[in-house]
């Protein structure tokens, strides 16, 4: 490992803070100059990361850096450790990216709001808590991370304090969010007492050796610490409230990227410090966490009235899929649980800038009064299509290799334990999968499609600034859908074996044959090959034979119909036409009779019989237009009846509505009962903990 | 030559034309046979095809409301997904177009294509489509749980000879049935096929669970603005969803016909399509009226799933 | 060669369209009754839709009265070309027994060029299948029109079809004569 | 979830379908006495046009066209469309000439399909026997001869029935009065009558 390339990890978490810190400074002289130094205090890490998947991920390096120089002395790590592996390198690539893309946006999404300076600082610390959570080695450097990022997140969540619920929503996140930070605290405390070191790598060797009820305990706190940061089910109501007031680009980062480091934090207890994941009982454990959230949380957003707060629920869910399939223990579970967790932070961010750029253009996000905007937002719909699709799994898209993965993984895993339990869980990621695409049908039918609102006939399109980000994200979605097998290999692949066999981890940090000391037998790389027997690129060319051999058939001829709507909008174009004349109309293809120059006495042959005095109705049609290309609404005029986001799929609804009263009286909005929720939930832990692990 | 194979097996064969023919015949018998089951004479058997055409001669009017690119092509994007779905089922032991075809992606290839009739109905906006579509969507969501009971327990009971123990790939289910008997005699997935029955009308959105375009309640629900080609494209599209999904109950249940001959094969298979057609559209169509939404629902998560359930557990503890 | 296949599937397929424009019910019930096993025209193809948009006869009862006229305007105006209407009944083509009351707005030939008229206070079935496939038949050369000069060589087509052939000799043609050229006029 | 039908649809299927073969073969006759189309027979109608004043939805116009040689060609025009089939015109017709036929298949393109109608010629009326001057000359013999006859009873009673005789002879001479009326209008009538037909 040459030395440069091992320091890249600490420059690009000092540029984060370098640039938040100037901003700090300078941020007030001039705008310009504060977006520059955002724009390169975003890119430079991104492009180190870059430049560090080669030798981590493809050669299988491991960068190790001791900061301060304080290398391990006779066995004793004291100095903090920066380690970045596959895994590691894997969220550290996630935080970038979103970092990246999420600065891009705000430089246009923000600039309706003031004192941007403190934002931009703010969110810089976040992002380089988050990438030095990601790379550091260390536990307690770990804790300091989660710190730093719980304040930021609830100052941002609440940077919009004329926003109703911004405050309410900050406060809730910093309450339930300081009961996560104090389980870990706990839970580090109880393992330094044991193994008096810090050092991932150290505790790593040490801890399969001495496993006592002191350090069942830490594990039981350190899991819950991670749960409440990944905001899984009973601590997810304060994610769902913090991401709804909280601008789009931060919320990106609470749903895309928070969640991914509890998730990390997760991996790395389980897999690589207790080395206990392929113990049925925490396997269950995770599993079940994971499966509980995924599909209370669909239905909960099932019927949501606002589109943040829907998405909101649904990054919950999704992170509820990365924690079933990482909680498997399997390769292929580990596996597929890393590629949901990547395509659920390009899919999911796509949809909350989505979210932004219709709250930016429409100024609500109320489904129930929304509607139509695909007229006035035709780039915006494409862009929310494709994230739609990405996040139900429509085949071309990313989020079908994943969720196909994880059904594959859980089934499999069922299969092989023979625990009819892992089934139940194949089959309610599959069902929440539908709920998912229940609701983003819901979604694009009261936001995007429909009809237009009369109160948003001016909403103009989003700025092109603000979609370039939202173009980036929509390209890696379908990039990597393409392309499973190529994602398999090169990425999530590296991450999943460097989880699992923890041997090469701890020599590199402490010494060369130290793992084999300890006993922790190194596994083999396992090569996931059958996988991915289902190549999208075939696929996606099949249907293009097939569709233009579709189009072929249907070139007959159309006959000669040059619409009157098409010669009427020409001439309107070309100014020949005002408003549509009254004498231009022929409803069904017969002129209307004037109600003045009809003579009386016109019908009085015989077959022909008209009334005396000729209705006034006749002057009904003045001045409409040519109802031929009116929506059919049985004859009235159309008038503005959307079925508003709500009550669409009343079926379903009615069939549930116990379920769905108990939740929505579950989630009250009360901070005291989210803590009640989350202290039981750590004494569930506990006492699990305890009895099984 | 092997482009000419591939063309041919993809355009002629198992391809399009034979998938469009063999869902016209299907549809067109289920309609005289429900007839003949209301002791009337019926339309007659390519009357689909007739039906076919006159939408793609008559005029194509884009209401103003509407989202005019997403309208006008959607209804050709799920077209050409259910002729490339078609194309993942092995039929009659033919080798398959692309050597791999999977459970998962069928079932999404199908999610996918309901989807298009959604966004197309959406993008109308018409409000009896925007009724229309909802109701699809919780039909959608009814038959999911008790198709995916299905799926496992048939990936499980073909998983016994691969190491992995389970395999959703359609060609292991069908190479294993080959080997030992086809599952339809299979004791232990009597329930599974017995569900499957039950799901593929409400897939389809045939008569009693039609709620989607319920002609008479919601104007014709999805399709309420549609005239013309996209039409004809939507109604093609509904002809080849009947041939892909019988086709598919025919390979997950009924893979173990081999009697050296294919030709004899494919005849076969074509009779268990008709079989199946008549059993599990024809029937209900003639014998009951159509469902309301919520009963759709009900029906399907209660009493269907109850029946899949049991298929996956006789399965599970390995009859 | 397609094209012609078309023309003769509008012949095969034609659907239905059923407006009441303040009908009494007598003739909805016999048109609906046409579907029943006895009389079945669906054997011929004839299928009742739920929308305009789908429709390619429409198929008018009932007096136009005051109130269902401007719905029927818009229904009609709906319906994709080449489409035919068909008058059920007397009411739609004189007001029948509500000649010359307030509340009816004229007959249905004031709106729209009505192809087939099948008379009778109430039809029999029989002849509203009749009358459907007389519809159907003018349904497929309207399509060739329509092939040839698009909309409105359709409408030419109706004019023509409007003007009193000169083959009707006889005293009767000159006295339906006298209000048909009038009506030209307007 | 019992399927009642389901026993009877299958059954169905192998019963003969229950489906009129109506084009095939020719429309099925209606019933007895079907109210359908009229027929009319110019004939026998004698133009009294009862049937035109009873039909409710006016379907039945009349047009009397004076001939050059005083005839006078009356068509009535039966308008199918126009008509309700209850068939009391038929049922008022004093000469029974509008019978309602079972035909039923009243389908049409053009509004001269339905009007059945049919003309007929109504003959001048034969010129009056008597030239106006004789009938003057026939009243006034008449007149005389009732003088004459009146004379000799009056000379009968001369003075007891006097009063009596006053009201009797006014009402003799009233009755006389519009007894010599109704004789012009007889003779009026016979050239009136031909006009009141022509009207």
């Amino acid at each position: 490992m040459s030395a440069a390339v091992s320091n890249f990890p600490i420059i690009a978490i000092i540029t984060f803070f370098l640039g938040a810190f100037l901003i700090a400074l300078i941020g007030r002289l001039n705008k310009v100059l504060r977006n520059v130094l955002v724009f390169i205090s975003v890119t430079v890490p991104l492009v180190l990361m870059c430049l560090l998947i080669k030798p981590v991920m493809t050669d299988g390096q491991i960068v190790a850096y001791w900061m301060g120089n304080w290398a391990p002395v006779s066995d004793w790590a004291i100095g903090i450790g920066i380690e970045v592996d596959a895994l590691g390198l894997f969220f550290g690539l996630i935080v970038t990216l979103a970092a990246f893309v999420s600065a891009l946006y705000s430089f246009t999404y923000m600039n309706r709001d003031d004192s941007l300076e403190n934002y931009y600082t703010l969110f810089l610390m976040l992002s380089g808590a988050l990438l030095g959570l990601t790379q550091s080695g260390d536990l307690f450097n770990i804790f300091v991370m989660i710190e730093i990022m719980t304040m930021t997140i609830v100052a941002l969540t609440a940077f919009r304090v004329d926003y109703d619920g911004a405050l309410e929503g900050g406060l809730k996140y910093m309450v339930v969010g300081s009961i996560g930070s104090t389980c870990l605290l706990v839970g580090i405390a109880m393992t330094y007492r044991q193994l008096h070191t810090l050092n991932l790598a150290q505790i790593a060797s040490k801890l399969p050796g001495n496993m006592n009820a002191v350090t069942i305990a830490a594990f039981a706190f350190l899991l819950v610490g991670f749960i409440t940061k990944a905001s899984l089910f009973p601590f997810h109501p304060i994610e769902a409230d913090a991401q709804t007031v909280a601008p789009a680009s931060i919320s990106l980062m609470i749903s895309g990227v928070i969640t991914k480091c509890g998730v990390y934090g997760l991996i790395r207890v389980c897999y690589n410090l207790f080395q206990n994941i392929d113990a049925p009982s925490v396997e269950i454990l995770i599993t079940g966490f994971g499966a509980l959230s995924c599909f209370i949380c669909v239905t909960m957003a099932f019927n949501q009235h606002n589109f943040k707060r829907l998405l909101a629920f649904h990054s919950i869910s999704q992170v509820g899929y990365v924690i079933a399939a990482a909680g498997l223990g399997t390769a292929l579970g580990l596996n597929a649980g890393l590629y949901h967790a990547m395509n659920h932070l390009l899919f999911k961010g796509l949809l909350f800038l989505c979210a932004g750029a219709v709250e930016y253009a429409a100024g609500t996000l109320d489904l129930d009064r929304l509607g139509g905007l695909s007229k006035k937002m035709p780039k915006t719909c494409a862009l929310f299509l494709i994230g739609a699709a990405s996040i139900s799994g429509l085949p071309p898209f990313n989020g079908f290799a994943s969720k196909w993965l994880i059904y594959q993984a859980s089934f499999e895993k069922g299969v092989s334990s023979g625990n009819f339990y892992f089934v139940v869980i194949c089959v309610i990621c599959l069902i929440s999968s539908v709920l998912t695409l229940a609701s983003f049908v819901k979604v694009s039918q009261s936001v995007f499609f429909g009809q237009l609102n009369p109160e948003f006939e001016d909403t103009k399109e989003v700025p092109a600034a603000m979609r370039i980000p939202m173009w980036i994200l929509a390209v890696l979605c379908i990039v990597t859908g393409l392309f499973p097998n190529q994602v398999m290999k090169y990425v999530t692949g590296p991450a999943a074996n460097a989880a699992i066999n923890v041997g090469t981890y701890i020599d590199t940090m402490l010494g060369q044959n130290t793992a084999a000391e300890y006993g922790i037998a190194s596994q083999a790389t396992t090569e996931i090959g059958k996988i991915g027997i289902w190549s999208p690129v075939s696929w996606l060319l099949l249907l293009l034979i097939i569709t233009c051999a579709v189009c072929l058939v249907s070139v007959i001829e159309d006959p000669k119909k040059t619409t009157e709507e098409e010669r009427f909008e020409y001439n309107k174009s070309k100014g020949r036409i005002a408003k549509f004349s009254r004498d231009g109309f022929k409803a069904a293809g017969k002129e209307l009779p004037e109600a003045e120059n009809a003579p009386a006495e016109e019908y009085d042959k015989p077959g022909h019989h008209r009334n005396p005095v000729l209705s006034g109705s006749t002057m009904t049609f003045t001045g409409e237009r040519d109802p031929k290309y009116e929506v059919f609404f049985s004859g009235e005029m159309p008038e503005y009846s959307q079925v508003g986001g709500s009550d669409l799929f009343w079926g379903f609804k009615h069939s549930w509505r116990r379920y769905f009263s108990y939740w929505r009286k579950w989630h009250s909005g009360i901070v005291n009962d989210y803590v009640l929720y989350g202290v039981a939930a750590l004494a569930f832990v506990l006492l699990y903990a305890v009895l099984f692990v | 030559m092997q482009v000419l194979l591939v063309a041919f097996h993809i355009l002629v064969f198992p391809g399009l034309l034979f998938e469009i023919l063999m869902g016209i015949l299907l549809l067109g018998t289920c309609n005289k046979l429900v007839a003949r089951m209301q002791n009337r004479v019926g339309p007659p058997i390519i009357q689909p095809w007739y039906d076919f055409l006159k939408c793609c001669g008559k005029e194509t009017i884009v209401p103003r409301a509407a989202n005019r690119n997403i309208y006008l092509g959607i209804p050709y994007v799920g077209l050409g997904i259910i002729l490339s779905t078609a194309l993942f089922i092995p039929f009659a032991g033919m080798k398959l177009v692309f050597g791999q075809s999977d459970l998962i992606v069928i079932l999404y290839l199908l999610t996918f294509v309901s989807v298009c009739m959604i966004i197309g109905a959406a993008a109308s906006s018409s409000p009896w489509a925007g009724v229309g579509l909802s109701r699809e969507m919780v039909a959608m969501i009814s038959y999911e749980l008790p198709f995916v009971f299905v799926i496992l327990a048939v990936a499980r009971e073909a998983g016994r000879g691969t190491e992995a123990g389970m395999t959703f790939s359609l060609a292991d289910i069908v190479a294993y049935q080959q080997t030992n008997g086809s599952f339809f005699l299979h004791p232990a997935l009597i329930p599974a096929w017995i569900a499957m029955l039950f799901v593929i009308p409400c897939e389809i959105g045939m008569h009693p669970f039609d709620v989607a375009e319920a002609e008479t309640e919601i104007c014709e629900g999805t399709l309420a603005e549609y005239s013309g080609k996209p039409l004809a494209a939507f109604k093609l599209t509904h002809c080849v969803k009947l041939f892909v999904m019988t086709s598919l109950f025919a390979a997950m249940f009924c893979g173990g016909i081999n009697t050296g001959i294919p030709v004899l094969n494919v005849l076969i298979v074509i009779l268990i399509c008709f079989a199946v057609m008549f059993v599990s559209m024809a029937l209900p169509h003639g014998a009951c009226a159509r469902f309301k939404t919520e009963q759709v629902f009900r029906f399907y998560w209660t009493f269907v799933s109850g029946i899949a359930l049991v298929g996956l557990i006789l399965v599970w503890c390995g009859f | 060669m397609f094209q012609n296949l078309i023309d003769k599937s509008m012949k095969k397929s034609p659907w239905l369209f059923h407006i009441n424009a303040g009908s009494c019910n007598g003739c909805d019930i016999e048109l609906v009754s046409v579907l029943t096993p006895r009389y079945d025209a669906e054997r011929f193809g004839f299928h009742l839709t739920g929308t305009p948009r789908q429709a390619d006869i429409v198929v008018v009862s009932g007096p136009i009265t005051m109130q269902s006229r401007d719905r029927l305007i818009r229904t009609l105006a709906q319906v994709p070309e080449p489409k035919c209407v068909v008058s059920l009944g007397s009411c739609p083509r004189s007001g029948n027994v509500f000649k010359g009351s307030f509340a009816i707005d004229g007959p249905l030939e004031k709106y729209t060029h009505v192809d087939v008229s099948i008379g009778g206070c109430t039809p029999k079935p029989e002849a509203i299948v009749a009358g459907l496939a007389k519809a159907a038949s003018i349904l497929e050369e309207k399509r060739k029109a329509m092939r040839k000069g698009g909309i409105e060589a359709v409408r030419k087509m109706e004019a023509e079809a409007e003007k009193p052939d000169a083959e009707t000799s006889g005293s009767t043609a000159d006295a339906p004569a006298g209000e048909k050229a009038v009506k030209e006029a307007k | 979830m019992i399927l009642p039908y389901l026993g009877r649809a299958f059954t169905n299927l192998f019963r003969k379908p229950a489906t009129e073969k109506f084009p095939l073969e020719d429309a099925p006759k209606a019933q007895p006495n079907y109210r359908g189309r009229i027929a009319y027979d110019p004939n026998l109608c004698i133009n009294c046009g009862l049937c035109s004043r009873v039909c409710a939805p006016q379907a039945i116009t009349r047009t009397i066209k004076p001939l050059p040689n005083g005839d006078s060609e009356i068509t009535l025009t039966f308008d199918m469309t126009s008509c309700t089939f209850c068939g009391t015109c038929a049922d008022f017709c004093v000469k029974h000439a509008i019978k309602m036929t079972d035909d039923y298949m009243i389908v049409g393109t053009k509004p001269e399909d339905f009007l059945v109608s049919g003309t007929f010629i109504k003959k001048k009326p034969a010129p009056p026997k008597f030239t106006p001057e004789q009938i003057a000359a026939m009243k006034a013999a008449a007149e005389k001869k009732r003088q004459a006859a009146q004379n000799a009873a009056a000379g009968a009673q001369p003075a007891g029935d006097a009063a009596k005789a006053a009201p009797a002879s006014s009402e003799a001479t009233k009755p006389a009065a519009p007894a010599d009326k109704p004789a012009e209008a007889a003779a009026k009538k016979p050239e009136s009558a031909p006009a009141d037909k022509k009207e």
